[in-house]
C-alpha cells in the first residue's frame, strides 16, 4: 500500500455533512487574528479516508492479529468488553468539570480501583493521576522529593538506579533535579549489594527499583536493599512495570517500597493502542501519603449511609506535589482497568502471574533444550526471561536485530532487543498468560528454523524481513541510519511518494 | 479463569517440560517471609454480571446540557472516527519499535505530524505528549533548553488555563526554574503587551502565549511574538487546535512565528470522558528539532527503494539518553492521534473552518442571550472565540447547582482560580449546541436567578 | 453532497472525456415523458443532525425488563461478537463471488456449516437463510422434493410458532400444496403422538417438529420422528439452537433422526432489535445436500495445493438454474452467521450448556413465583425449556398494558392465535434475567392483578 | 492464515465469564430428551477467537478498503454514522413484540421511511417486510397473483421475463407457482417489443423487467411495454436493484409498473455483510395495496395532534398476501436506509444517481478509448456498462475470468462476469458514485495492462491470482470443480489442514 493521505487530496473535495452549519458566516474577528490561508489539511471524501486508515491499520501487528511477545511490554488479551464498558455513552459523553453529582458512577468506580490498587500494593494510599508509567516515575520522585523537603533535608538529591533499569528511570530522576548514580548488577542477574551500601549517605533521596527486574529474575536481596536505604535515609521506589509476574505472590508494600507506579497498558489489560494512552496511578506508604498528585477520589458517607464520591484537591491535600494533568489523568483507561479487576479478583490476579510465569519458564526450557543460551542460567524466568544470541551472532554472524526481523515474516513479532543492554545480543522474551501452549510452540519452531536458516543461508536471515505477511505486502528492512541523518518528518507536495 | 487459555493438562505438560513439580516451585526465588497474605479485591463478576454493574454505573452519568469548556470541548465526532480508531490493530498495537510490523501506525504517525504541522504552521510536530498541560509543561524544558537565555525569567501569562499553570509549576519546581506570572488586564481579560516592559532590562528564558485565552479571549499574539523574539526569548504558543480553523497559527505570530506550538487535541475528535485520555501535541521550527521531547516518526526506504516509515531522531529519548534524555516521556497518547488523524483527514480546510466558526457564532448568541437577562453582565471585551466570561449579581455557586440540577451545567466558577473573579463563570457553546439549547440555558437560569431572589 | 467525492473540475473534466455536453445528456435515453418531478423528501440533515434526531428517537425506545420471548430472545451478547463481526471486511465485502478474494467470509462460513451441523448432529448446513420462519417454509419445501410421498400432506403441528405457520402459508399457497394443522393436546401443550394415527392411511410428504415447541413445552420427538419415517415423509425438526446445549439434537431423534434441521439462529449472538435483522439455518442429512436452498460453503485447493474455500453446490441456485433452482434466495443474512460464529465459538460446549442450563433454571423460578400469586395458574404440564404459559383469573390486555407502563413486558397473549388460550400468556425468562428481575415482575404482577380488583 | 477454528480447540479449555451461572446444575428434564454428548463445538480462549476472527477478516476484499466495482451490486460507500445509529441501545435491545408505546421511535422512523420510498416509487403503497431483492420479488409475484385471483382470474399464471433478467426473477416465479416465458433482447439492448406482444394472452400473469436492464442500458420503449402489458391483463413488477442508475430521474409508478422492490444493500448504501442481511422493501399501485405483506406502519394522530405508531396486522389488512417473516422483516437494515434517506434528501439522491452515471459512462469512455469492446456501443451507459472481452479471448486465449482472477492481484475487485450470459466474455462494471475519478484511472491502468500481459505473456493471466495482496498472504486460483465434485462441507477430525 503506497498511497499518501496528501496525494490523494484534491483541491475542493469535502464532506458536506460534516460542516455543522454551512449557513454561518466568516465571524466578525479582526483579520489580525485570523488566518489567510486554510490550513493544509487533506481534502477527501468519507470513503477515501475510511479506506485510508482501515487499510493501514492492516499494516500492523497487534495482540489482535498476532503473538506479540515483547519483553518488558505484556502485551496480553485486551478484554474487548473492557473496552465497551468504558465507552458507554454515560462515561464518555461526561464532561471534566460537570457536577460530582452527575459523575457518581465514573467516581464510584475510580475510588473501586484505588481501593484495589492499594490493596495490590500493600499500601494505605494512592492517587490514578498520572497518565503512563514514566509519569507515575515523575509522581514517585517528585514525592520523594517533598518528602525530603518537608524534613528540611532537600539535599537528598541523588538517585540510585541499578544499571538494568529501564530507561524512564534516570530520565525520570533527572526530570526532578536529581543526580542519577548507576548501581551495577552482578552475573548472576542480582544487583550488586556492596556497591549499593557504598553508594548510600546523606545525599541519597532514594533507590528506584523494578522487581522482577528488567533482566526477568526476582531480586531476591530485595528486603536486605530496602533495610540498607532506609537506613541510609532514603527512599525506595518500586517500578511496577513487571508486576504481571508477582501480582497477588508478593507486594510492593510488603517488600520495603515506599512508592509504586502500575502500568495498567501492561498488567491490567488495558490496550497499549500503539503506543498509548495507558495509565500510570501510583500507591504509596502513608509517610508519602499527603504527598500524592492531585486530584484524588474521596468517599464521604452520610447519616443515611448514602455513598458521596467528589475530589480531593489543593485545599484538601496541601502538601500535595501537586498537578500532572489538565484533569484527572486518563479516566477511560483506568475505567477498562477497574473492569478487568473487577471480573478477575483476587483468585484471578494470582492465576494471571502463576500462568505468565508458568509460560514464560516452558518458554525457557522448550528453548534451552532447543540449545538456545539462556542469560541467567540456573534462574527462573519470572513472567519474563532473556536469551543471549551471542553465540549464534558469533558462529553465524547472524545478530538478535538479524532474528527479529525473521521472525516477523513467521508472523510473529519480535521480543525486545538489545535491551538491557548489559546482555549482549539481547532478547528479552515475554510471553503472557494469555497465549496459549501451542502458540509457544510455534515460537520455539520458529526460532529453531532460523538458526537452522542462519547456519545454511545466513543471507536469507540478514536482508529479512523481504516481505512481513501483513497486506498489501509489506515491506522490507528499513533504513533507520537514512532517516535519522536526513529526517523527513512531514509530508510535501512533489515528494516522492 | 478469564481471559487464560491453559487446561489442566496444558499445565501438568508444562511443568514436566520445565522439570518443576507445581507451579510454587517457580516461584521459589521469592522469599518466604515477603509472600503476600490472599488479597482482599471483590468477588469477580462474569461479563453479564459486570456489564449490568457498568451500565447502572453508566446510565446515572452524564453532564446533560453542558455549557462548560475551560480546557475540553464537547465537538460532534463523525462516526467514521472510533469506527476506525476502535480496531484491534491500531488498539492492541505496541509502540511501533519493529517498523517493518507496525506501517499502519507509523505511516499514520507521519501523516498525522504533518497535518498539525500545517495546522500550526510549524515545520514538524511530535507523536503526542500526555495532554495539553503536561504537554505545556514539556513545551516549557523544550523553550529553556532551546532559548538564547536559558537562565532566564519564563513568563507565564495569568490568562493561561489555571490547570495548566498548575502542571507547569509541577514540572519545574524541581528544577529550580524562575516561573513569573504575568497579571491580565481586568477590564480587557487579556496580557496588555505594555505590561512586558517591566521585563525589559532582565534576562527572559521563554514567553508563553495563550491563543484563545482561558477566557476564551484573543490575545495580541504578533506584539507579545515580537516582543519576546526581541528579547532572546524562546515563543510557545498554546492553541486550541479546533481555533486553528479560523485563527493565524503560531508559526505565522509577528515577524518570525513563535517557536513552538502545543495544546490539548482533544477538541479533534476525542471524547470528553470526565478528563482523558485526550493528547497534547507539540510542534516546533526546525532549528529546535532535536529539542524536542517524544517520539517523532520520519520516512526512509528498504533494501528496495519502498518507502517506509521508522521511530527516528531517538538519540533524544529516555531509551538511549537515560539521564540525558529531553524527557521521561515514553508510553503517549498513540491511540488519540489516530483519532485525531481520521478527524482531520474527515473535515478537511473546509469542514474545520466551518466547526470554528459555527463555534464562535454560537458562543456569541449565547452570551448575547445570557447577557440579556437582569442580573447578568458580561466581562471582558474584545474579540473573542467560543467562551467568555458572565457575572452573576448572585453567588455561582448556589446558580449553578440548581442549574444543574435541572440538567443543565452551566460553567465554569472562576472564583476559585481567580479570586478577582467571584461570581464570574466561564461559559462556552460548541457547534454542537443549538439555538433551543441556548434559549433552555437563557430561560433556565433567568428562572434561577429569579427564584432565589432574596 | 454527501459521501460523493465529485469536485466541479472532476465533473467537467470527466464530461469532456466523455464528449458530453453536461450531465443531462447522460440521461438523454430516458423519455421526456418519463422524468420524474423534483422528490417531495424531508430536508437533509448534517451528520450531527441526524445522530441527534436518532438518538432522541432510540431514548424513548427499548422494552424495559422483559419477559417475552416466543420466538426472539434476550441473551446476554459477549463483547467481543460484535467489536469483531462490525469490522469493515466483513461488514462491506459482497457475497463472496470472487472467492480468492473472499477467503475470511467463506472460511467463516464453512466453519459456521461445521457447527451448526454439529449442534443439529446433521452432516451438512447452508450459509443462512433470511429467518427462522422464512427458512421453516424453505425447509417444507425442501422436504416435499426429497420426500417418498411428494404429494402427500404436510404437517404442522399447530404448537409451531404461529408466525412461522403464516409463513409457510404463505409460501406453500400458490404451489397448491396441502398443508394440515395438527392439534394439540390441550392438557399437556404438545402433540400427543397417538393423534397421528388419524393420517395412517394418507400419504404423508412431511412432518414438522418443534423443539420446544412455542408453548416451551418438549414434544415426544423420538415418537414423532419414528411414526414419520415410518410413513416414508421427511422430518423437520424446528429448533431452538440455545437449547439444543442440553436437549437432544435434530439428527439424533427416534431411530433414524430427523432429515432437516432448521430454526432461528437469533438467540446465538443477535440483538432483539424489534424483530431483525435474524437468521435462518438449515441442516440437513446427506442425501439430501442437493435440495438444500441457499448458499453452501466447500472446502478445495489451489494449484500449490493450499486449502481454500469456494462457493460450490451452485447448480441448485437461481443464478444458474434460474426457474429450475431450488429457491430464489440470492442475499441471505450472511453478517449474522459472523456474529453467530463468533458467538459459538467464545462459548464452545461448556459455555452453550450452561446458558441453556440457566436458562431452565430461571424460567422455571419464575413460573414458580408467578403461579405463586392468587389468580395466576399454570397451564399444561411436563417437561419445558425456557417459557411457560400462565393464565390469570382476568383479562391479559389491560393486565399487559398496565405492566408495561410499569417498564415490564410481561409476557405475550396467546388469545388471537390461540382463541382456546384466552386469558394465557406465554412467558420467557433467559439467564439474562435475575432473581431480583423474577421477584420485581412477581411483586408488580401481584399489585397489578390485586389493584385493579373488581 | 492457515488455522483452523477446530484445529485449535483443546479439551477443557472455556471462558469462564461467559457461563451465565457456574452454579446451576443439571435440570431436572428426563434423559430421553437430553442430548447424551456436548455438541461438539470449538473449545477456546477469548483471545484465540478474537484472533482467529480478526484475522479472517482481513483475508476479505471490502468496500472499506478496496475499489470493488461489481456490477448490479452497487457497492458503495456504508456510511459509518447509519451504522452507529442503527445501532442505538434503544433501537437494539427492544423487543419485537413489546407494547408499542416502547417502540415508537423505531416506529416512526420506518413510517417515514415507507413515506420516502413511496415517493421514490411515484407509489401510494409500501411495506417494508421483504428481507432481500429475492424476497420483495416473492411479495410482489405473490401480490399479483393474489390479485388474478381476487378478480376470479387465477389462471393467470404465466410470468414474462426478458432473457437478461437476473435469476432471481424466474425463480421467483416459480416459487409463486407460476411458469416463466423468456422474453428475447435485440442487439441493442432492449427488449423485443414484437416477441412481447406475440407472448401476452389471458395466461399472463405479469411482466417482471429490471430498468435500466442488468444489461447496463435504460429500457427506452418501457412505456410502450406496459400499455402492451397492462392491455392483456397483466401487472408489471420493477426489479429496484438497478434503481442507483436512476433514482430521482424517473419513477418506476411513472413507467407504468404496478409494483418494485428496493435493495436497501445496492441504493441505500446499507452494507452487504459479506452475503446480507440487505432489505428488500416493497411499493405499490393502488390496486395491489390490500394485499401488501404483513406488518405495515400506521400512523394515527389524535385529537391534540400527537402522532402514534403500530403495525397493521391481519384484522387491519383481510387480502394482505400474508406474512413473510417471524417479525417485521430486517428492521435494523431499514433504518439504516433511513438514516442515509434522511441524509442525503431530495437532492442528493439525484446527485447520486448523477454521479453514479458519471462514473459509469466516464470508465466506459476511457476503457473505450483504450481499446476494449463494449458490449452495447452507441449506447449511454446507465449506473453500470458491459464490456465484452471476446477480442481478448480470441486473440490471446485469456477469458474474462482471467481478467478477473488478475485483477485481485491489482488490489481491485472483480467486476461481475458471466452475467449477463447473453454477453459473451461478459464483464459488467459499476463503479458507484461513491469513487473517485483516480480510483477509476487506476481500474483502467490495470486493464491495460493486463491485456499487455495477455498479449505479450498470457500465462500470467491465465494462472492468476497467485497470491492476492491480503494478510497471510492470500490464495492461488481454487479449484471449483473439484470443490463440487466431492463436497467437503464441514470440517472433520483429522482433516488436512
Ligand atoms: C520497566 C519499565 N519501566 C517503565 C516503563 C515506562 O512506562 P510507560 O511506557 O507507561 O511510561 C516501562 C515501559 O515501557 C518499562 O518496561
Ligand atoms: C438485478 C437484480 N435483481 C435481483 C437481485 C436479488 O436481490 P437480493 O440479492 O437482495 O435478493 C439482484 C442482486 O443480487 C440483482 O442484481
Amino acid at each position: 500500500m503506497n498511497d499518501s493521505l496528501f496525494a490523494a487530496s484534491s483541491p475542493g473535495r469535502h464532506n458536506p455533512h460534516h460542516l455543522p452549519d454551512p449557513r454561518v458566516g466568516v465571524p466578525e474577528i479582526p483579520s489580525r487574528f485570523l488566518r489567510a490561508q486554510p490550513p493544509q489539511l487533506p481534502q477527501l471524501s468519507e470513503l477515501q479516508v475510511v479506506r485510508h486508515f482501515t487499510r493501514l491499520s492492516q499494516l500492523n501487528f497487534s495482540v489482535d492479529t498476532q503473538f506479540y511477545p515483547l519483553g518488558s511490554c505484556t502485551m496480553k488479551y485486551n478484554p474487548r468488553i473492557c473496552q465497551v464498558l468504558a465507552s458507554l455513552p454515560g462515561f464518555v459523553h461526561r464532561h471534566p468539570l460537570a457536577a460530582v453529582e452527575s459523575g457518581q458512577g465514573v467516581l464510584r468506580s475510580l475510588f473501586e480501583l484505588q481501593e484495589m490498587l492499594g490493596e495490590i500494593a500493600g499500601m494505605p494510599a494512592v492517587s490514578l493521576v498520572p497518565m503512563a508509567g514514566a509519569q507515575g516515575e515523575f509522581a514517585g520522585v517528585a514525592m520523594i522529593r517533598a518528602y525530603h523537603r518537608a524534613r528540611g533535608e532537600d539535599g537528598r538529591r541523588e538517585m540510585l538506579i541499578p544499571d538494568a533499569a529501564h530507561g524512564t528511570n534516570p530520565a525520570t530522576a533527572t526530570m526532578c533535579g536529581c543526580t542519577v548514580r548507576e548501581i551495577p548488577t552482578n552475573a548472576r542477574g542480582d544487583v550488586d549489594l556492596e556497591a549499593l551500601a557504598r553508594a548510600v549517605g546523606p545525599r541519597t533521596a532514594g533507590l528506584m527499583l523494578t522487581n522482577p527486574s528488567t533482566l526477568g529474575v526476582f531480586e531476591r536481596q530485595v528486603a536486605r536493599m530496602a533495610e540498607i536505604v532506609h537506613a541510609a535515609g532514603g527512599l525506595l521506589y518500586y517500578d511496577g512495570a513487571n508486576l504481571n509476574a508477582v501480582a497477588g505472590r508478593v507486594r510492593p508494600g510488603d517488600m520495603g517500597f515506599d512508592a509504586v507506579h502500575f502500568n495498567v497498558h501492561k498488567t491490567f489489560a488495558t490496550p497499549h493502542g500503539g503506543g498509548g494512552p495507558g495509565a500510570g496511578p501510583v500507591a504509596v506508604a502513608s509517610r508519602l501519603a499527603p504527598f500524592l498528585p492531585l486530584p484524588v477520589v474521596k468517599k464521604e458517607v452520610d447519616e443515611s449511609g448514602r455513598e458521596r464520591f467528589s475530589w480531593l484537591d489543593e485545599a484538601d491535600l496541601p502538601s500535595s506535589m501537586g498537578r500532572l494533568s489538565t484533569f484527572a489523568g486518563n479516566i477511560g483507561v483506568l475505567l477498562r482497568a477497574h473492569v478487568y479487576l473487577r471480573m478477575i479478583g483476587a483468585e484471578g490476579l494470582q492465576r494471571v502471574s502463576d500462568m505468565a510465569t508458568l509460560n514464560a519458564n516452558y518458554l525457557m526450557a522448550r528453548l534451552c533444550a532447543a540449545g538456545f543460551t539462556v542469560a541467567f542460567p540456573g534462574r527462573r524466568a519470572t513472567h519474563e526471561f532473556i536469551l543471549t544470541l551471542k553465540p549464534e551472532a558469533d558462529a553465524f554472524g547472524v545478530t538478535a536485530l538479524d532474528f527479529a526481523k525473521r521472525l516477523l515474516e513467521f508472523g510473529i513479532h519480535a521480543p525486545t532487543i538489545y535491551f538491557p543492554a548489559l546482555v549482549p545480543e539481547c532478547f528479552l522474551i515475554e510471553p503472557t498468560e494469555t497465549e496459549t501452549r501451542e502458540t509457544l510452540d510455534q515460537f520455539v519452531e520458529a526460532m529453531i528454523a532460523i538458526r537452522h536458516e542462519a547456519a545454511t543461508q545466513p543471507q536469507r536471515v540478514l536482508t529479512a524481513p523481504q516481505s512481513v505477511p501483513v497486506a498489501g505486502g509489506g515491506i522490507g528492512r528499513l533504513d533507520a541510519t537514512r532517516a535519522a541523518r536526513k529526517p523527513d518528518l512531514i509530508w510535501k507536495e512533489n515528494q516522492p511518494r | 479463569m478469564p481471559f487464560i487459555p491453559h487446561t489442566s493438562a496444558d499445565i501438568d505438560q508444562m511443568l514436566a517440560a520445565i522439570g518443576a513439580a507445581g507451579i510454587n516451585t517457580l516461584f521459589e526465588e521469592i522469599p518466604l517471609e515477603l509472600r503476600a497474605p490472599v488479597l482482599n479485591l471483590p468477588e469477580p463478576l462474569g461479563e453479564m454480571a459486570i456489564g449490568r454493574l457498568m451500565r447502572e454505573r453508566a446510565d446515572g452519568d452524564g453532564s446533560g446540557l453542558c455549557f462548560i469548556g475551560a480546557g475540553a470541548y464537547e465537538h460532534h465526532i463523525p462516526a467514521a472516527v472510533w469506527e476506525i480508531a476502535g480496531r484491534g490493530e491500531f488498539l492492541t498495537a505496541y509502540t511501533p519499535y519493529q517498523a517493518e510490523a507496525s506501517q499502519g501506525t507509523l505511516r499514520l504517525l507521519y501523516e498525522f505530524q504533518t497535518m498539525m504541522a500545517n495546522l500550526t504552521a510549524m515545520d514538524a510536530g511530535n507523536a503526542s505528549l500526555y495532554d495539553g498541560a503536561s504537554g505545556l509543561g514539556e513545551a516549557v524544558l523544550m523553550a529553556v533548553r532551546a532559548s538564547a537565555n536559558p537562565g532566564g525569567k519564563i513568563l507565564i501569562p495569568a490568562t493561561v488555563h489555571p490547570h495548566y499553570r498548575a502542571v507547569v509549576h509541577t514540572m519545574t519546581r524541581d528544577l529550580d526554574l524562575d516561573v513569573v506570572e504575568i497579571p491580565f488586564d481586568p477590564l480587557a481579560g487579556r496580557i496588555d503587551p505594555h505590561t512586558l516592559v517591566g521585563y525589559q532590562n532582565t534576562p527572559v528564558a521563554a514567553l508563553v502565549i495563550p491563543q484563545p485565552n482561558f477566557f476564551g479571549m484573543l490575545e495580541e499574539v504578533d506584539a507579545l511574538t515580537d516582543w519576546a523574539k526581541g528579547q532572546g526569548a524562546t515563543v510557545v504558543g498554546v492553541v486550541n487546535p479546533i481555533s486553528l480553523g479560523l485563527l493565524k497559527p503560531p508559526g505565522l505570530w509577528g515577524q518570525t512565528g513563535a517557536d513552538i506550538a502545543c495544546g490539548d487535541g482533544q477538541p479533534l475528535g476525542i471524547p470528553l470522558s470526565s478528563g482523558g485520555p485526550y493528547f497534547g501535541f507539540l510542534c516546533c521550527k526546525h532549528p529546535l528539532l532535536r529539542q524536542m521531547p517524544g517520539r517523532i516518526v520520519g520516512r526512509t526506504e528498504d533494501g528496495q527503494g519502498r518507502s517506509g516509515f521508522i521511530l527516528t531522531l531517538q538519540a533524544r529519548e529516555q531509551h538511549i539518553r537515560r539521564a540525558k534524555a529531553t524527557s521521561n516521556i515514553c508510553t503517549n497518547q498513540g491511540l488519540m492521534t489516530v483519532a485525531a488523524s481520521i478527524y482531520l483527514s474527515l473535515l478537511g480546510p473546509a469542514g474545520l473552518a466551518n466547526v470554528a466558526a459555527t463555534c464562535h457564532a454560537r458562543a456569541r448568541s449565547l452570551l448575547e442571550l445570557l447577557t440579556a437577562i437582569p442580573g447578568v453582565t458580561r466581562l471582558f471585551s474584545g474579540p473573542f472565540f467560543h467562551e467568555g466570561v458572565v457575572r452573576f449579581a448572585k453567588p455561582t455557586a448556589p446558580v449553578l447547582a440548581q442549574l444543574a440540577r435541572l440538567g443543565i451545567q452551566g460553567g465554569y466558577r472562576l472564583g476559585r482560580a481567580f479570586p478577582q473573579l467571584d461570581k464570574a463563570i466561564l461559559v462556552c457553546a460548541t457547534e454542537t449546541r443549538t439555538d433551543v439549547d441556548l434559549q433552555l440555558y437563557a430561560d433556565t437560569l433567568s428562572w434561577v436567578l429569579n427564584v432565589k431572589e432574596g
